[in-house]
């Protein structure tokens, strides 16, 4: 009998795991490398990967709350909430640049702290609490501005999205923006490994199980959507960088994040995943855009393309993982 | 018996079936008389399961035929094995707690009038079926879920018998009763067999067995061993058949009298919602069993215990210091661990891997980063101490076999060096080889010096491993008693009466 | 479905129609007091027409998330009906049943490949949706820089603007509709496998139910139901309309409807009778603060801030049911 | 089945209070369809050569009224009797809006609100409804206003051909009705105001660019998302243009007006073709977005078009850029109310009402320029003599 379970196993792709969302992008690189070969000159690879930093942001903070077992849809439109408060508090004035950056890290946790406390405690779904908020955030930061943003951010807010230490031995530059998601990447990592990581995990994977065992998994829940919360608020940071101002700045990046995450290997409805491949689905899917760039694939066509890519790609990995988990 | 019988129901020949390249089952024959009640004992992974899969249509066998009602048969799924009249009764209920017993009982089969769910019909030939097995009680229109676990399982029989069943599986039906309703169970089996149905009972219970059955068949490793008549044979041939071992090895020695060291835990007017008057008494160093009926406050006294669901009156008391157990993490801080009825549901992450499972508690209750190297080594030698199989420590704990995850399920408590045990039905739907391995281990835990609070629905395993038993019931301490109690005293107290008839 | 800790099941129906009563009776009164008229014939038209196009998409979504699944392309559905209605019309009575026919085809179609990627090739609900989302997408704005086609004048007339007193065809069309989901859910064989699957897949398997058949069928008629409101936003705009599903936002609306109608997100419970409540009572609050002249954000706030709301409530009286 | 034959009942007790419909008699003329690809070849069918033809001629065109209010001037008038609607003050004025849903929107309304305030005795009331850039919920709330006793009904419609029907029946119910922005395929309305229009911008724009560069320069256009009628003939003409002046047009690429997708656009184009000549926006929301992907590449700016908005202008002032930016000014919300205003004193007025469009150019930059003013206000708002400013629009 445990040789019968072996070697089930061992066929098994293991589920969660990094192979599939690897292959993708390896395969999409090339494509892209063939089209385009110098985009895999460092700079440009480097800007690249500075550019895609908010979704990956977005995508680790995601992976949190996917893992626990809830949904977070609040984020796109904490994107545009943050950039939008950003710009009207610093009004172009660049002395209240980190007076409003901690704001708005302190702004991105509460949201995620009100999304955690809805769900566990008022026993929310996760999916309600968050599209809750998603209409909140969006009528109030409509209303707060006019229905129109106001005042600008300063230069020195910008720069961590859009600037680069240039003339960098071997890679050319290396963009702000990428040096924050590395560092918040190691964080996320680093965080996922430690017991917290690990007991959210458990969390996501069978909560009366977890609580029995001394997890306290409506803090551990609510700490995830924190978490998340505050990638938006980083997120919003290098969006607002990157492009500045605008009611569009966190639109659809939902989907995007929990597309990501489930391109990565995580289960929707918890308990398994990682966040490595959380990110990873998520330059996947950066990439992907650019693929489609260089490739010249009609604007209009473009959500076709990528709708399809996302089809296949996890109808595969599905395929050689458990049966589908519903949603909640 | 089986000799005289004639034109079997249900005849299998040279069953086989391999799991990618695994053989699970090989060259299997079994056969089923009408009106007969079959058991199929084994370990877990003998075979059973597969072998009853294959019987009710879930898995399609690789070699070998099936021939049902006389003539040959192969099912396309569990729907087909259905309409042929095969039922089967599982271990886990299927059933919708949402939904009421007559939807359930159709669910799948629904009558139809002019193209229109029959709603009265359906309630009527429930109400039918429950009065044919004299289950008239049970009001057809009520939600499941509001149900107890003994009516729930009258509901799955009901829904087997709703389609005509001439063959039942009953796989593990006592899992989740306790023993009077075990009792109405027996009573409602050999109804069945009056009425001609086949039954095919699968159980790790001999006591069960050799009550009801009338042909034993033993599966090992895949293996048809022996088929006897009940009546031939004895639990300890059957045991040996099983796994070649005596069943008198089942139950480590006892304590000796002045083994217990000094009171660790004392419960003084306990009471909640569902238990009252609560007043005991633990030392190091002993196995305190804990009888009663199912619903009696058994396991509310565990979560009581354990801060899941915490006394509201009384006091405890911890090696003589006041303690409020208010969660679970109080409790395990205490030095309380508590392992789970329910395995599936309260006690494993399924889609974690073994380690994950095993290091749970400690990373919820103590987190480190510095000590992370320190405590996975302490847990990967208390895997192995415990002695659990598996592939790789990074397996999905799903693959185990209940054992297994058990002992796992140990492991992540003795990592917490606890020194109060709650065990909440220890080896239910577990194989004989580990089953004993755990009493090994609780036993060892005691002698060690913690104190051990053991509920066991399992009257031979509560009566053989306890040193002292409270039997709990409505919620109340019914009586105590000492180490050498008969099965008898013990129902008497969980009855409050004399037994019916045991 | 697995993860049951913060969705403990409920059946709640009444209670939308009491938060709607509620609203209707305070509402009546502040318009009143603000000088304005709540149920004036025009007002109350609108309102069911709203009621109308929201009802029949939301009505289709119950059907999918009382299986446990979720359908979030319904509104690409709803834009592609519109336009293959239309189109097919090309503003003759005589198109008018093939118009139909081919509208509702084209979306039962995409129903079942939505139900095959959640069944067969095992996707999750939300991201299968959302990629055959995605696919639409991009076809409708490839193809269509505006609105295109012609809907049939006899439609416009009946579907479109007819009216019974105050009640316009639509919202009758809604109602027979519902009357009709109601009957499927509840009387049919087909109804009763929808909710064992919705509330235990294994359960309902080992039963007998063919799972995958039941689920793409509930895929189908969610789809159908949002091709249906196509058509009658064909009929109520005149011609195809590429993007009125999006910017309706049927598809988070819809799921909001069924969620305020006490249909719980792991599904297994609820029902369409709800769901009618919820969507009139989004349609009526909707009213109240158009009379009142709210703007349009606060409007987004206090449709949030009651979405959740609802489901607390809810969730609440389901616990203290479990405690009792 | 009881809850079904209750709903039957109901719709036979309705049915007995009496049938109606709010059908308007004529249906819309809805323009004829033909499946036309927006990519680069095939023209849109949104494309009308005769309605361009009369656009471009217009640009050229001199105003009647007065100076310095464009927003009361008339290009090419075409008065129309209107003593029928004539009504004692003072009014009640309604106003169906397809949204608030953008800056431009936005400062157009507050426009709106102010230019009503200035009329304070004859307008006793100015209803307002938002139908949030649905159609669905525009039809029904023009269907509502039409219970509410208005004098005049001004539509701002969501879009031509779905809103038509709705705009007949109010028309139908005899009160004046005013169409701007986005019109409707009908007569019935007693005038349609709107600037020049869509042909005219996109003209200007890609004419202006294309003269900035050798033929066969590469052209990338960006813009913000298909099917919106008004940016569809911007679109259409700008195609035109350039086929005459033989530019290169490498891409057509959607932004959603999310200036992060731009950037990130803009950015792989210079990377795949090296120089881009010249970048052709059918409205202005992301140019600023678009030049900074040049800046940031560190690449020169090549010529390009923006809109109103002062972020671009301001941008174009510092970077000292080649650069244009045709107008669809938000003055336009002014004269709804002012015609409004007339056709119930019985005053002819101009049907349809064209308004001049100006185009800001290098030459005249520094008039629109207004540093204390948000980065997202049009400048051409002619809304600095109206009570409440600057303060309103910040």
């Amino acid at each position: 009998m445990q040789l019968a379970e072996r070697n089930r196993l061992r066929v098994r792709f293991r589920p969660g795991g990094l192979a599939p969302i690897l292959v993708i992008f390896v395969v999409l690189l090339v494509l892209l490398g063939t089209r385009q070969p110098d985009f895999l000159s460092p700079p440009s690879l480097m800007s690249f990967l500075g550019r895609s930093a908010p979704l990956i942001l977005l995508a680790a903070g995601q992976y949190f709350v996917i893992v626990a077992g809830e949904f977070d849809l609040s984020v796109g439109s904490l994107v545009t909430a943050q950039v939008v408060v950003a710009a009207r508090l610093i009004d172009s004035d660049p002395s209240r640049t980190w007076p409003v950056i901690l704001l708005l890290l302190a702004f991105g946790a509460a949201v995620g702290l009100v999304n955690g406390l809805i769900t566990t405690r008022l026993r929310v779904s996760s999916f309600i609490t968050t599209l809750g908020m998603y209409l909140i955030l969006v009528g109030a930061v409509y209303l707060w501005s006019d229905g129109a943003p106001k005042g600008g951010l300063s230069e020195e807010f910008r720069r961590f999205g859009r600037r680069a230490f240039e003339d960098v031995f071997l890679v050319g530059r290396i963009p702000y923006a990428l040096l924050i998601l590395l560092a918040v990447a190691a964080l996320a990592v680093l965080l996922t490994r430690s017991d917290f990581g690990r007991t959210l995990v458990a969390a996501g994977g069978n909560p009366r199980t977890a609580e029995l065992s001394g997890v306290r998994v409506r803090h551990a829940k609510t700490l995830a959507f924190v978490l998340s919360g505050l990638a938006a608020a980083v997120a919003a940071i290098l969006i607002g960088g990157y492009s500045g101002v605008s009611f569009q700045a966190g639109a659809g990046l939902e989907f995007g994040a929990i597309t990501a995450v489930v391109l990565g290997g995580v289960a929707l409805g918890g308990g398994r995943g990682s966040v490595v491949g959380a990110m990873l689905g998520a330059l996947t899917l950066e990439t992907l855009f650019t693929l489609m760039n260089f490739y010249g694939v009609s604007g209009a066509l473009r959500s076709t393309v990528q709708g399809a890519i996302i089809l296949l790609a996890v109808a595969v990995s599905a395929m050689r993982s458990v049966p589908a988990k519903g949603i909640q | 018996m089986s000799d005289a019988l004639p034109s079997p129901l249900l005849a299998l020949k040279g069953i086989g079936k391999s799991f990618l390249g695994v053989r699970v089952l090989d060259g299997v024959d079994l056969d089923v008389v009408p009106g007969e009640v079959h058991a199929v004992v084994g370990e877990n992974g003998a075979g059973k399961s597969t072998l009853m899969k294959i019987v009710s249509g879930g898995y399609a066998p690789d070699a070998g035929t099936i021939e049902f009602a006389g003539a040959p048969r192969r099912f396309s799924g569990p729907r087909d094995a259905q309409r042929a009249g095969i039922g089967i009764v599982h271990q886990e209920f299927n059933l919708l707690p949402e939904r009421t017993v007559a939807e359930n009982v159709y669910l799948g089969h629904e009558p139809v009038r002019r193209g229109l769910v029959d709603r009265r019909a359906m309630r009527e030939r429930t109400a039918e079926l429950l009065a044919s097995i004299q289950e008239s009680s049970l009001p057809p229109g009520s939600r499941v879920g509001r149900l107890g676990v003994a009516r729930q399982q009258i509901v799955e029989i009901v829904k087997a018998l709703a389609l005509d069943a001439r063959l039942l599986i009953m796989d593990e039906p006592t899992a989740a009763l306790a023993d009077n309703e075990v009792e109405r169970l027996y009573v409602l089996v050999r109804r069945l067999q009056q009425r001609g149905i086949g039954v095919l009972y699968v159980s790790h219970r001999l006591k069960e067995v050799f009550d009801l059955a009338d042909r034993i068949t033993v599966l090992k490793d895949g293996r048809l061993v022996t088929t006897v008549p009940a009546a031939d044979t004895d639990p300890d041939r059957l045991v040996r058949h099983m796994v070649g071992r005596d069943l008198s090895s089942y139950y480590p020695d006892r304590a000796a009298p002045d083994d217990p060291g000094p009171v660790r835990l004392t419960v003084h007017n306990g009471g909640n919602r569902k238990l009252r008057d609560i007043d005991l008494r633990v030392r190091a160093g002993e196995v305190l069993g804990i009888g009663g009926l199912q619903g009696s406050g058994r396991s509310a006294l565990a979560r009581a215990l354990f801060g899941a669901a915490p006394f509201t009156t009384g006091e405890v008391t911890l090696d003589g210091a006041p303690v409020r157990l208010r969660s679970p993490r109080a409790a395990m801080r205490a030095g309380i661990a508590y392992v789970t009825e329910d395995r599936k549901g309260e006690g494993i992450v399924a889609g974690a891997s073994v380690l994950d499972n095993a290091l749970l508690a400690g990373r919820a209750v103590l987190p480190t980063w510095r000590g992370r190297a320190a405590r996975t080594a302490r847990v990967r030698e208390l895997l192995a101490a415990v002695d659990v199989r598996a592939a790789t420590e990074d397996q999905e704990i799903r693959f185990l076999s209940g054992g297994n995850q058990q002992k796992v399920v140990l492991a992540r408590w003795l990592a917490l060096g606890p020194g109060i045990l709650l065990f909440d039905e220890p080896t239910r739907g577990i194989d004989v080889g580990a089953k004993s391995a755990i009493h090994d281990l609780v036993r060892r835990l005691a002698r060690d010096g913690a104190a051990v609070l053991m509920i066991s629905s399992d009257l031979p395993e509560l009566l053989g491993m306890s040193d002292r038993i409270i039997v709990l019931r409505d919620g109340r301490i019914a009586g105590e008693l000492p180490a050498g109690a008969t099965e008898e005293d013990v129902l008497t107290l969980a009855l409050g009466t004399v037994p019916a008839a045991a | 479905m697995s993860t049951a800790l913060t969705l403990p099941a409920r059946r709640a129906a009444p209670g939308v129609f009491i938060a709607l009563a509620l609203t209707l009776a305070v509402g009546w009164l502040v318009v009143t007091i603000d000088g304005g008229q709540l149920f004036s014939q025009p007002t109350t038209v609108s309102l069911l027409h709203v009621a109308a196009g929201l009802g029949l998409v939301a009505v289709g979504q119950t059907v999918v998330i009382i299986g446990g699944s979720l359908d979030l392309s319904v509104a690409y559905v709803v834009s592609l009906s519109t336009l293959v209605a239309a189109e097919a019309m090309a503003g003759s009575n005589a198109g008018l049943l093939p118009g139909v026919g081919l509208a509702l085809g084209v979306s039962a179609a995409i129903g079942f490949l939505n139900g095959m990627l959640v069944t067969k090739a095992r996707i999750n609900a939300f991201i299968a949706t959302v990629g055959v989302g995605l696919l639409l997408k991009g076809y409708l704005d490839n193809g269509y820089d505006g609105p295109a086609g012609r809907t049939a004048p006899v439609l416009v007339q009946s579907l479109g603007y007819q009216r019974i007193g105050p009640v316009p065809v639509s919202f009758l069309l809604l109602l027979a509709v519902a009357a009709a989901i109601w009957v499927v859910l509840t009387r049919t064989r087909f109804g009763h496998h929808l909710i064992a699957v919705g509330g235990d897949p294994q359960v309902a398997r080992l039963s007998g139910v063919r799972n995958d058949r039941v689920l793409i069928a509930a895929h189908v008629l969610c789809s159908l139901c949002a091709g249906l409101a196509g058509i009658y936003l064909a009929s109520r705009l005149g011609s195809g309309a590429p993007r009125v599903g999006t910017e309706g936002l049927y598809d988070l609306e819809s799921i909001a409807a069924v969620v305020l109608g006490g249909t719980a997100l792991a599904g297994g419970s609820g029902g369409v009778a709800g769901t009618v409540g919820g969507v009139l009572l989004l349609a009526s609050i909707d009213a109240i603060l158009n009379q009142l002249e709210v703007d349009a954000f606060v409007k987004q706030v206090i449709r949030g801030v009651i979405i959740i709301a609802a489901v607390a409530v809810y969730a609440r009286r389901a616990l203290r049911k479990a405690g009792s | 089945m009881r809850r079904s034959t209750a709903a039957v009942a109901i719709g036979a007790v309705l049915a007995l209070a009496g049938c109606a419909t709010d059908e308007p008699t004529a249906v819309a003329s809805g323009t004829a369809s033909q499946a036309a690809g927006s990519g680069t070849g095939a023209q849109s069918k949104f494309f009308v050569q005769a309605d361009y033809d009369k656009e471009l001629a217009l640009l050229g065109a001199t105003p009647t009224g007065t100076a310095g209010k464009p927003w009361e001037q008339v290009l090419e008038p075409n008065m129309v009797q209107t003593a029928k609607f004539k009504k004692p003050g003072p009014h009640k004025i309604c106003f169906s809006n397809a949204g608030l849903n953008n800056p431009w929107r936005q400062v157009g309304f507050k426009t709106m609100q102010a230019e009503v305030e200035t009329h304070g005795r004859q307008i006793k009331q100015f209803v307002h409804v938002d139908a949030e850039g649905k159609d669905q919920k525009q039809i029904a709330d023009i269907n509502d206003l039409l219970g509410k006793g208005c004098d005049a009904l001004i539509v701002s419609p969501n879009t031509t051909a779905t809103l038509t029907p709705a705009v007949e029946a109010a028309c139908a119910k005899g009160l004046p009705v005013i169409v701007f922005d986005r019109g409707v395929d009908s007569t019935c309305p007693v005038t349609f105001i709107n600037p020049i229009g869509g042909y005219g911008f996109g003209h200007v724009a890609a004419d202006f660019i294309s003269k900035r560069m050798k033929p066969g320069g590469k052209v990338l256009a960006l813009r913000i998302l298909p099917g919106v009628d008004v940016l569809e003939t911007r679109w259409s003409a700008a195609k035109v243009a350039f086929d005459k002046a033989g530019v290169d047009v490498i891409g057509v690429e959607f932004t959603d007006g999310d200036p992060a997708k731009t950037k990130k656009i803009v950015n792989d184009y210079i990377q795949r073709y090296g120089t881009i000549d010249g970048v052709w926006m059918d409205a202005g929301a992301v140019a600023v977005a678009a030049v900074e992907a040049f800046v940031d590449a560190g690449r020169p700016v090549p010529p390009i078009n923006g809109e109103d908005q002062l972020d671009f202008l301001k941008m174009w002032k510092d970077k000292n850029l080649t650069a244009i930016a045709p107008t669809y000014p938000t003055y336009q919300w002014r004269t709804p109310i002012i015609a409004a205003l007339r056709v119930l004193n019985g005053e002819p007025v101009s049907s349809p009402w064209k308004l001049p469009q100006p185009t800001i150019t290098q030459d005249n930059l520094a008039e629109y320029l207004d540093a204390d003013m948000p980065p997202l206000h049009y400048a051409v708002c002619g809304c600095t003599d109206l009570p409440g400013y600057p303060q309103r629009w910040k």
